[in-house]
C-alpha cells in the first residue's frame, strides 16, 4: 500500500496512528464519557459526525487561503470554522432528527473543545491530503477515537466491578489502562508499510 | 454474632461442591507448563532455566510486595503469579537479558494484576502484558534469537543473559557465529519467512520440524506437539476452555488459508502459520487465560476467532513477523465488548408467544 | 421422539446443567416403611403457596385422623386434615423449617387409639366434571409434594385464554440422595395412573408423558408395564442431570417448547405435577380423603437406618431423627435435597407438605464437599457453562458484590433465575452466588413494594 | 466558583502560587493533557511547549483582562477564542523563526495549544473577571504550573527512554534505554504513576492527619 | 466566518452593532498581531529553511560544500525538465543539481524520497552519482520513528547503516526503462548485493522505509534523469 492510498489512510488513522492512543488527541473526551457503553457510542458517533463535518470544512477553506496566500490566518478560520460547523450540526440534527438529537445533543458543546478536530483539520493540511483523502482520513479518526473509546468504556465497566485499590481509582487507572490499550496498538504499527 | 454468622454461612445451598478450587486451577496449569519449561531448558540450557527463575521470582514477589504495602493477605500461594512468570518465559528469547526479564515480570505483575484489584481483575494477560512492554522498551534485545541445542548449553550461558542491569547486551552476532550446529540459525523460521530473502522461498522450515519443535525462537514457543499434549491435558481436566485455542487456532488457519488460496507465492501455508512462532503458546496458554476473556459460550468463538484473524493479519503486513501477542492484548481489550455483544439468550426470553394461544 | 427415547437413542434433555454424585444407591432400592406416630404433631396453618388456612377447631377439640383441621382460604388456600386421632392442645406460634414461627395447630395424641382414618363418600372420577374435579382435588388439601407446595388444584384450573394438551409428571428426582419419587413410582404405579387420569381430565388434556431419569431403569419398567393401551399416558425417558426435574427445565427437554420468561407452563400448553404429587391424589380423591401423610427420604451419612418412610405429616423433625438413630448436630440438617433444600437449626420444626427429603451430613462430609476459601471470581464462565436457563452468574454474581441489584435485574434477568444452585456447584471460587441472588431478588422487591 | 468575588481582594502570593501547585493545570485539573504526553518525549520539547503555552497564556489573560468590559456577553466565547488562537499563531511563527528544530519536533502541536482547555479555562473563568495584573499574574501561576507538569513527564520520559537529560548523556555509553518511555505508551505510564505518587502521598498524609486527630481526642 | 459564530448565538441581545464592534475590534487587532508578527518572523523562516535544505544537499555529498559547487533546483516529470526559482517562493523542486564552481561541471544530483515508515513517513534525501549510476549518499529530512531506534540522529548515527549508501547501485537495464535491480532492504547482517541494504538491527521497519522510499524515487527519477541527463548537465 501507498502512503496517499484513501484505504492506507484510513486505516493510518484508524488503528495505525489512533488519534487517541498514538497522538493523545481527545484524552478529555477518552477519560471523561468512557464510564458507559452508550454514552461511549453516542460520543463516538458524534465526534466522527463532526470530524467529517468540520474536516470538509476545513478543507475548503484552506482552499480559500491558499488562494489567496492568506495561510497565516489558517489557524484562526479553523477553530471558527469548527466552532461553527459544531453549532450547524447541533442545529441540523435538532430539526432533522430530535431523536438523535437527544443522544447526541448534550456531547456536541463537548465536542467543540475536543482538540482531536482540530488535530484533525492540521494534520490533513500537513499532510497535503485532496478532498477525497480528507474525507478518508476523518473517517478514520472518527472510527480510530470510536473504537479507542468503546474499548476503554468496555474495561472501565468491568474494571467498575473490581476491588480497585483506593490510590490507583480514578485517573490514574485511566491512564494505565489507555497506556496498556496504547501497547495493544503498537502491533498494529507498520501494518500496510511495505 | 460471629456464631449467628456462621449459621447463616452452613444455610446457603447447595450443599454440595463440586468444582476445583482456585488454587487447584491454577496449580494444574502450573503442572501443564512443566514439560515446556523442561522442552526449553534442553534446548537452550542454563540460560532458558535461569530466565525461568528470574521471571517466575520477579512475579510472585512483586505479588507478595504490592500484598505486604496494601496490607493485605499474601496471595502468592493461589499459583497465579507463577503462572504469569512461566509464560513469560517462555515467551521470551532464550538469551534475552536477566534483568529485562525481572522488569518484564514485575511491569507485568504491577501494571496488570495489583493495580486493578489482584486476582480476577487483570483485565489483560499479565505475561502479555509484561511482554509487550519489553517489546516495545528493548526492542533489539527481544528480537535476537539464538540457535537451539547449541553444545554447551549445558555449561556456559548465552553471553547476553548476563548482562548487567541497565546495561545495554553485547552484541552475540559472533558468538552465534562460533556455534557448530548444523541446519539451525539464530533466525526464527518466522522471521525467515518474514524477512527472508527473495520472494519465492518464503517458507524454509519443515513443518515436522516446528511441529516437534527443532528450531529457534522463543524460549517455550518451540513445540507445538508439546504445547498441544499439555493443553490437552488442562483441557480433559477442564481447567482450561478448549474452545478459545479451537476458534483462534481456526481464526487463524482461515485467515492463513484464504491468503495462500489467494497467491501462495506470497504467502505462507496455513500450516506453517499454525505451528510457527508463538500461535501455540499464545492459543493454548494466553488467549485462553479465563480472566482475560470473555465468559458466554458465543462470545468465546467470537473473541478466539478475532485473535486468529488479527494475528496472521498483523504477520502477513504488520512491521514485525509476530502478531500473536499484540493479537491476545487486542482481544484482551475487546472482551468486555465481545462478553456484552453476546449475553446468552435466557431461556424463555424474546420468544413469540405460544403458537396455540 | 418416542421411539427414540425407548431404543435410548439421544434422550431428551435440556441444555447446560451439572451432574452431581447421585448417592442414591442406599435408599433407592428399599421399600417404603411406615414410621410410627409421634406423641405430639405440630401442624403449621401455612404449608402451602397462598394464604394460610383459617382453623376450624378450638384448643382443646378432640379431633379424628383425616378431619378437616382448618379450612382454605380463598382460591390460592388449600384445608388442612388432622394427621392423627388426638386433641388439640394449643393453636399459636411454633418454629417451622422456614425460619420464623408461624401460626400453627397443635395436636396431641390419644395413646393407644387405632388411628382409623376417617373416610369421605367415594367419588368416581369418571362421573365428574373438571370443575368438580378441581373442587375434589382442593379438598384433598394437596400441594405440590415436590418441593414448592404450589396448590394443586390452583395449578389445574387453566386460564380462560390458554389450553393445556400435555400433562408432564415430573418423575426426574434429579436432586441426589433423594428417591422418594422412585419409591412411590414402584410401589404406587395403579395410583400414579388414576392421579394422572385426574390431572388430565381437569387441565383437558389430551395426552400425559411420564418423564423419568435413565438412572432408574426399574421404575421406568414398571411403568411402562402399567401405562394403559390407548396410549395416551406414555413415558418420556431423559438424561440424568440436575436439574432436569425443573418444570421448565422439563418441557424444554421433552416438547422443545420453552416457557416464557415470568409466566407459567400453561402459557405454552403444558401442565406440570410431581409424581408423589399425582400418587397421592389417585389414592386419595376416590375415597375423599385429605392429605395427612407423605414418603419422606431420610438419608445421609449421619443416620443410621437411612430409608424412605411414610411419615405423618407435622411429626417433629427430632421425633424422626431420634427413632432412625442419628449423630451430628444440627447444622448439618438439610430439608429437601442437597442441591436446592435449607439447612435447618432447630430440630423442633415439623415435617410439613412439601418436605420431600431429610439429609444429614456429618462433619467429615461437610468439609470435603464445600471448600471454604472464598476467591474473587476469576471468570472461569464454567458457571454460564451450567447455568439451565442461560443467564450470566459470574457477572450477576460481581454485580451483587457492588450491590448493583436494579442492574441485575434489568439487563441480566436476575428475576428468571429459579436458584437451582448449579452455579454454586461448580464455582472454583466457592462464591455463594445463589444466595447472592437471593438477597438481590429480596432486596428488588422490597424496594418495589416501597415504591408502590 | 470558589474566586467569584476577585474583584475585591487583593493580589497575593496564593494568585500565582495556585496554578504551580494547588491547581496544577495537568496533574490536578487533568487539563491539557493532549500536549503534557505528545511532546514530552523530551525535556527539551517538553520545556518549549511549557513556554509557548506559558507565552499565550499570560498574553491572551491580558488581553481578555483588558477588553473584558467591552465584550458582550453573547460573544464572549467567540472572542476569547479568536484572540488565543491569535497569540497561538504567533506563537507558531516565532518558533519557526527561533529554531526549526523545535518547530520540526512540536510539529502541529504548536497550533493545537488553541484547544488547551486551560487557556480558554483562565480566560473564561479569571481573566474575564479580574484586573489586569492579577489576570497575569493568575495565568503566569498556571503557565509555570503547567510547564512544570510538563517537565515532570519531559524528564522522566527522556532520562528513562533515551538515559539523557536535555540532550546531556546521564549514564554512560552502555545504557540501556528503555525506548517504551518515548514513545505513547510511556507517555500514558508516566502521568499515571506521577498520579498514583500524588495519590499516594496525598493518602499518607491523610491518615497521618486522622492519627493526630484520633490522639488528640485521646488525650483530650 | 466571525459573523457565523455570531450568527448562531442570537438569544435575545443587547444590541448587535456593539457586538459586531467589538468583533470587528478583536478581529482587526489579532489580525494586525498576526500580519506584522508574519511580516517580521517570514523572511527569517524563508531563510532558515532554505539553509537547512541546502545543508541536507550538501550533507548528502561527502566531500562536497558550498565553496566547491552551486545547487541548482529543478522540477523534473515525464513533461520535462523545469528549473525552478527558489527566490521566488516557491518550493516544488523535486530534483537538486550541483555544478562544480570551478568548471560548471555537474558533480551529483540529490532527490527527495519519501514512505511510510514505523509512526508517519520517512523522507529522506538521498545524492544521485548519474557516472557510476549508484546512491552516494543519504540523510533523513524527517523520521518521526522510535526516538533512539529509527529517528533522524540514530539512523544517521549508525555508522554502519549509511555505509549502505556510499555505494548503493541503481544500475539501469540495457533499455535504460527501469532499475535493472530493485532496491531491496534485508534483515541485518545478510546482504549480499550491492542493490541491497543492510538494515538496522531492532529498527527494521524504519530501515525498510528508507529502502522502500529510495526505490519507489529511483524507479520513476532515475530513468527520467537519463533521459535528460544532457539537459541538466547543461543547465548550469
Amino acid at each position: 500500500m501507498q502512503p496517499d492510498d484513501l484505504s492506507f489512510i484510513f486505516l493510518n488513522a484508524f488503528i495505525i496512528n489512533n488519534f487517541v492512543l498514538a497522538f493523545f488527541l481527545g484524552l478529555c473526551p477518552f477519560l471523561g464519557v468512557s464510564a458507559k457503553l452508550d454514552t461511549a457510542w453516542n460520543m463516538g458517533l458524534a465526534t466522527m459526525f463532526v470530524m467529517l463535518v468540520s474536516s470538509l470544512c476545513a478543507y475548503g477553506v484552506n482552499m480559500l487561503l491558499v488562494e489567496f496566500n492568506l495561510e497565516f490566518l489558517r489557524l484562526i478560520c479553523y477553530i471558527a470554522v469548527i466552532a461553527s460547523a459544531v453549532q450547524l450540526v447541533e442545529i441540523t440534527i435538532k430539526k432533522l432528527s430530535p431523536a438523535m438529537f437527544r443522544a447526541l445533543g448534550i456531547f456536541l458543546p463537548l465536542i467543540t473543545t475536543n482538540c482531536a478536530i482540530l488535530g484533525l483539520a492540521l494534520f490533513q493540511t500537513f499532510k497535503e491530503y485532496n478532498f477525497l483523502q480528507c474525507l478518508a482520513y476523518s473517517a478514520g479518526a472518527g472510527a480510530g477515537f470510536t473504537l479507542a473509546l468503546m474499548l476503554m468504556a468496555g474495561l472501565r465497566v468491568k474494571l467498575d466491578l473490581a476491588d480497585v485499590p483506593s490510590i490507583s481509582q480514578g485517573s490514574a487507572i485511566s491512564f494505565m489502562l489507555a497506556g496498556i490499550l496504547s501497547l495493544t496498538f503498537m502491533g498494529f504499527a507498520g501494518l500496510g508499510g511495505h | 454474632m460471629t456464631d449467628k454468622q456462621a449459621i447463616v454461612q452452613l444455610r446457603v445451598a447447595p450443599h454440595l461442591r463440586h468444582a476445583p478450587s482456585v488454587d487447584q486451577i491454577m496449580r494444574n496449569v502450573v503442572y501443564a507448563l512443566l514439560p515446556i519449561c523442561a522442552f526449553a531448558i534442553y534446548q537452550f540450557g542454563l540460560s532458558a532455566l535461569a530466565l525461568i527463575l528470574v521471571t517466575t521470582l520477579a512475579c510472585t514477589s512483586t505479588e507478595q510486595l504490592f500484598c505486604k504495602l496494601s496490607g493485605k493477605p499474601t496471595t502468592v500461594n493461589d499459583f497465579s503469579a507463577v503462572i504469569t512468570g512461566l509464560l513469560l518465559a517462555l515467551t521470551l528469547p532464550p538469551g534475552f537479558p536477566l534483568w529485562m526479564a525481572a522488569v518484564a515480570g514485575f511491569i507485568g505483575i504491577a501494571l496488570t494484576k495489583v493495580m486493578f484489584g489482584g486476582i480476577g481483575f487483570n483485565v489483560f494477560n499479565p505475561a502479555l502484558v509484561g511482554r509487550a512492554f519489553v517489546q516495545a522498551a528493548f526492542p533489539v534485545a527481544i528480537t535476537t534469537w539464538t540457535p537451539a541445542f547449541a553444545p554447551d548449553r549445558f555449561s556456559e550461558f548465552i553471553p547476553s543473559s548476563l548482562t548487567l542491569p541497565f546495561m545495554v547486551p553485547e552484541p552475540i552476532t559472533d558468538w552465534i557465529k562460533g556455534i557448530p550446529v548444523d541446519g539451525f540459525s539464530g533466525a526464527t523460521p518466522l522471521a525467515l519467512q518474514k524477512f527472508g530473502e527473495g520472494n519465492q522461498d518464503h517458507v524454509t522450515t519443515d513443518n515436522l520440524d516446528l511441529f516437534l519443535g527443532m528450531t529457534s525462537g522463543s524460549a517455550g514457543e518451540t513445540s507445538a506437539l508439546l504445547i498441544l499434549l499439555c493443553g490437552a491435558y488442562l483441557a480433559l481436566r477442564q481447567m482450561m476452555d478448549w474452545r478459545i485455542p479451537t476458534a483462534m487456532l481456526s481464526g487463524a488457519f482461515i485467515t492463513a488459508g484464504c491468503f495462500y488460496l489467494f497467491d501462495p507465492q506470497a504467502y505462507p501455508a496455513p500450516l506453517f502459520t499454525l505451528l510457527s512462532g508463538g500461535m501455540m503458546l499464545g492459543a493454548v496458554f494466553m488467549a485462553s487465560d479465563m480472566i482475560a476473556s470473555p465468559t458466554t459460550p458465543a462470545g468465546v468463538w467470537v473473541y478466539g476467532l478475532l485473535i486468529g484473524f488479527l494475528a496472521v493479519i498483523i504477520r502477513l503486513f504488520g512491521g514485525l513477523p509476530e502478531g500473536v501477542m499484540y493479537a491476545i492484548l487486542f482481544g484482551n481489550a475487546a472482551s468486555p465488548l465481545i462478553g456484552a455483544a453476546t449475553q446468552p439468550r435466557v431461556y424463555g426470553t424474546r420468544r413469540k408467544k405460544v403458537p396455540n394461544r | 421422539m418416542d421411539l427414540m427415547q425407548l431404543l435410548g437413542i439421544g434422550k431428551a434433555t435440556f441444555s447446560h446443567g451439572v451432574h452431581p454424585p447421585e448417592y442414591k444407591k442406599g435408599t433407592g432400592s428399599s421399600k417404603i416403611r411406615r414410621l410410627s406416630f409421634s406423641p405430639e404433631m405440630i401442624l403449621p396453618l401455612a404449608q402451602h403457596f397462598g394464604a394460610p388456612s383459617l382453623p376450624v377447631v378450638h384448643e382443646g377439640q378432640e379431633v379424628v385422623r383425616g378431619e378437616v383441621l382448618a379450612e382454605a382460604d380463598g382460591f390460592m388456600s388449600v384445608p388442612l386434615h388432622s394427621p392423627a386421632t388426638g386433641v388439640i392442645r394449643k393453636i399459636g406460634l411454633m418454629p417451622t423449617a422456614r425460619g420464623p414461627k408461624t401460626e400453627s395447630i397443635v395436636l396431641k395424641l390419644h395413646a393407644g387409639v387405632s388411628q382409623e382414618v376417617l373416610y369421605g363418600a367415594p367419588q368416581n372420577i369418571a362421573d365428574m366434571t373438571p370443575e368438580a374435579l378441581i373442587d375434589a382435588v382442593r379438598n384433598t388439601g394437596m400441594v405440590g409434594l415436590g418441593g414448592a407446595s404450589f396448590p394443586t388444584h390452583a395449578k389445574m384450573r387453566i386460564p380462560e385464554d390458554q389450553r393445556v394438551d400435555t400433562v408432564l409428571v415430573n418423575g426426574c428426582e434429579c436432586e441426589p440422595y433423594l428417591t422418594t419419587d422412585h419409591r412411590v413410582m414402584m410401589e404406587y404405579s395403579m395410583d400414579l395412573l388414576t392421579g394422572i387420569e385426574v390431572a388430565m381430565k381437569a387441565t383437558g388434556a389430551a395426552r400425559a408423558i411420564i418423564g423419568i431419569e435413565d438412572n432408574k431403569p426399574d421404575a421406568i419398567e414398571a411403568l411402562l408395564k402399567a401405562c394403559p393401551a390407548d396410549g395416551n399416558v406414555t413415558v418420556g425417558v431423559m438424561k440424568t442431570k440436575y436439574p432436569q426435574g425443573a418444570e421448565k427445565m422439563m418441557i424444554k427437554a421433552l416438547l422443545n417448547r420453552e416457557v416464557p420468561s415470568g409466566d407459567y407452563p400453561a402459557a405454552v400448553g403444558v401442565s406440570v405435577y410431581n409424581v408423589a404429587t399425582l400418587t397421592q391424589l389417585g389414592a386419595l380423591l376416590p375415597q375423599c380423603q385429605g392429605l395427612i401423610e407423605r414418603v419422606v427420604t431420610i438419608t445421609g451419612p449421619g443416620i443410621k437406618k437411612p430409608g424412605n418412610y411414610l411419615v405423618a405429616l407435622g411429626t417433629p423433625l427430632r421425633f424422626v431423627l431420634e427413632n432412625l438413630g442419628f449423630h451430628g448436630d444440627a447444622d448439618h440438617l438439610i430439608m429437601g435435597g442437597p442441591m436446592m433444600g435449607a439447612s435447618v437449626a432447630s430440630l423442633d420444626v415439623p415435617i410439613t407438605k412439601g418436605i420431600s427429603g431429610i439429609l444429614v451430613l456429618t462433619d467429615e462430609a461437610k468439609s470435603k464437599q464445600t471448600p471454604r476459601k472464598v476467591w474473587p471470581c476469576i471468570r472461569c464462565a464454567y458457571c454460564v457453562r451450567a447455568c439451565p436457563v442461560h443467564l450470566n452468574p459470574s457477572e450477576l454474581g460481581m454485580l451483587a458484590a457492588k450491590r448493583q441489584y436494579q442492574t441485575m435485574e434489568e439487563k441480566f434477568n436476575l428475576n428468571d433465575c429459579f436458584e437451582c444452585g448449579c452455579c454454586t456447584y461448580v464455582c472454583p471460587s466457592a462464591i455463594p452466588l445463589v444466595q447472592y441472588f437471593r438477597i438481590a431478588k429480596a432486596i428488588n422487591r422490597e424496594n418495589r413494594e416501597r415504591v408502590a | 466558583m470558589a474566586d467569584l468575588p476577585h474583584k475585591t481582594t487583593p493580589i497575593t502570593l496564593d494568585t500565582f502560587l495556585r496554578g504551580l501547585w494547588k491547581e496544577n493545570p495537568v496533574f490536578v485539573m487533568l487539563l491539557g493533557l493532549c500536549p503534557a504526553l505528545a511532546v514530552t518525549n523530551t525535556t527539551f520539547n517538553a520545556l518549549g511547549m511549557g513556554l509557548a503555552t506559558l507565552f499565550v497564556l499570560v498574553c491572551s489573560s491580558a488581553l481578555v483582562s483588558l477588553l473584558r468590559d467591552y465584550i458582550p456577553k453573547q460573544v464572549r466565547i467567540a472572542s476569547y477564542i479568536v484572540i488565543i488562537a491569535t497569540f497561538v499563531t504567533i506563537v507558531d511563527y516565532g518558533i519557526h523563526a527561533i529554531s526549526l528544530e523545535l518547530y520540526n519536533a512540536l510539529g502541529a502541536f504548536i497550533q493545537l495549544i488553541v484547544a488547551n482547555c486551560v487557556i480558554l479555562g483562565r480566560a473564561e473563568s479569571y481573566a474575564s473577571k479580574n484586573r489586569v495584573t492579577k489576570s497575569i499574574i493568575n495565568a503566569a501561576g498556571m503557565g509555570f504550573g503547567f510547564t512544570f507538569a510538563l517537565l515532570c513527564l519531559g524528564s522522566v520520559r527522556e532520562i528513562l527512554g533515551s538515559g539523557t537529560l536535555l540532550g546531556y548523556p546521564l549514564f554512560g555509553e552502555s545504557f540501556q534505554p528503555w525506548v517504551v518511555m518515548v514513545l505513547p505508551p510511556g507517555g500514558f505510564f508516566v502521568i499515571g504513576t506521577w498520579l498514583l505518587l500524588f495519590a499516594w502521598l496525598k493518602e499518607r498524609k491523610q491518615r497521618k492527619i486522622t492519627r493526630q486527630e484520633e490522639a488528640a481526642r485521646a488525650t483530650g | 466566518m466571525n459573523s457565523e459564530v455570531h450568527q448562531s448565538q442570537t438569544p435575545p441581545l443587547p444590541s448587535s452593532i456593539s457586538m459586531i464592534r467589538t468583533l470587528g475590534l478583536i478581529a482587526m487587532i489579532s489580525g494586525l498581531l498576526v500580519v506584522l508578527v508574519v511580516q517580521f518572523t517570514d523572511p527569517i523562516i524563508k531563510e532558515k529553511e532554505r539553509l537547512a535544505l541546502e545543508q541536507a544537499v550538501f550533507r548528502v555529498f561527502p566531500g562536497i560544500d558550498r565553496e566547491t559547487a552551486t545547487r541548482v533546483s529543478f522540477l523534473l516529470s515525464q513533461q520535462g525538465l523545469i528549473r525552478v526559482d527558489e527566490a521566488s517562493g516557491s518550493n516544488d523542486a523535486n530534483l537538486y543539481a550541483l555544478y562544480n564552481n570551478n568548471d560548471g561541471q555537474l558533480m551529483g544530483i540529490a532527490l527527495p524520497a519519501a514512505a511510510q515508515g514505523y509512526q508517519d513517513v520517512v523522507r529522506t534525501l538521498y545524492g544521485y552519482d548519474p557516472e557510476c549510476e549508484c546512491i552516494v549518499g543519504m540523510v533523513i529530512t524527517k523520521s518521526t520513528d522510535t526516538p533512539g531506534m529509527g529517528d533522524k540522529k540514530s539512523v544517521e548515527g549508525n555508522g554502519q547503516f549509511m555505509a549502505n549508501f556510499a555505494n548503493l547501485s541503481v544500475r539501469l537495464t540495457a533499455d535504460h526503462s527501469r532499475l535493472a535491480h530493485p532496491i531491496e532492504t534485508v534483515k541485518h547482517g545478510t546482504k549480499t548485493a550491492p542493490w541491497q541494504i543492510d538494515a538496522i538491527s531492532g529498527a527494521t521497519i524504519t530501515s525498510r522505509a528508507i529502502g522502500n522510499g529510495l526505490n519507489a524515487s529511483a524507479m520513476t527519477m532515475v530513468p527520467l534523469i537519463k533521459h535528460h541527463l544532457n539537459e541538466i548537465k547543461e543547465s548550469e
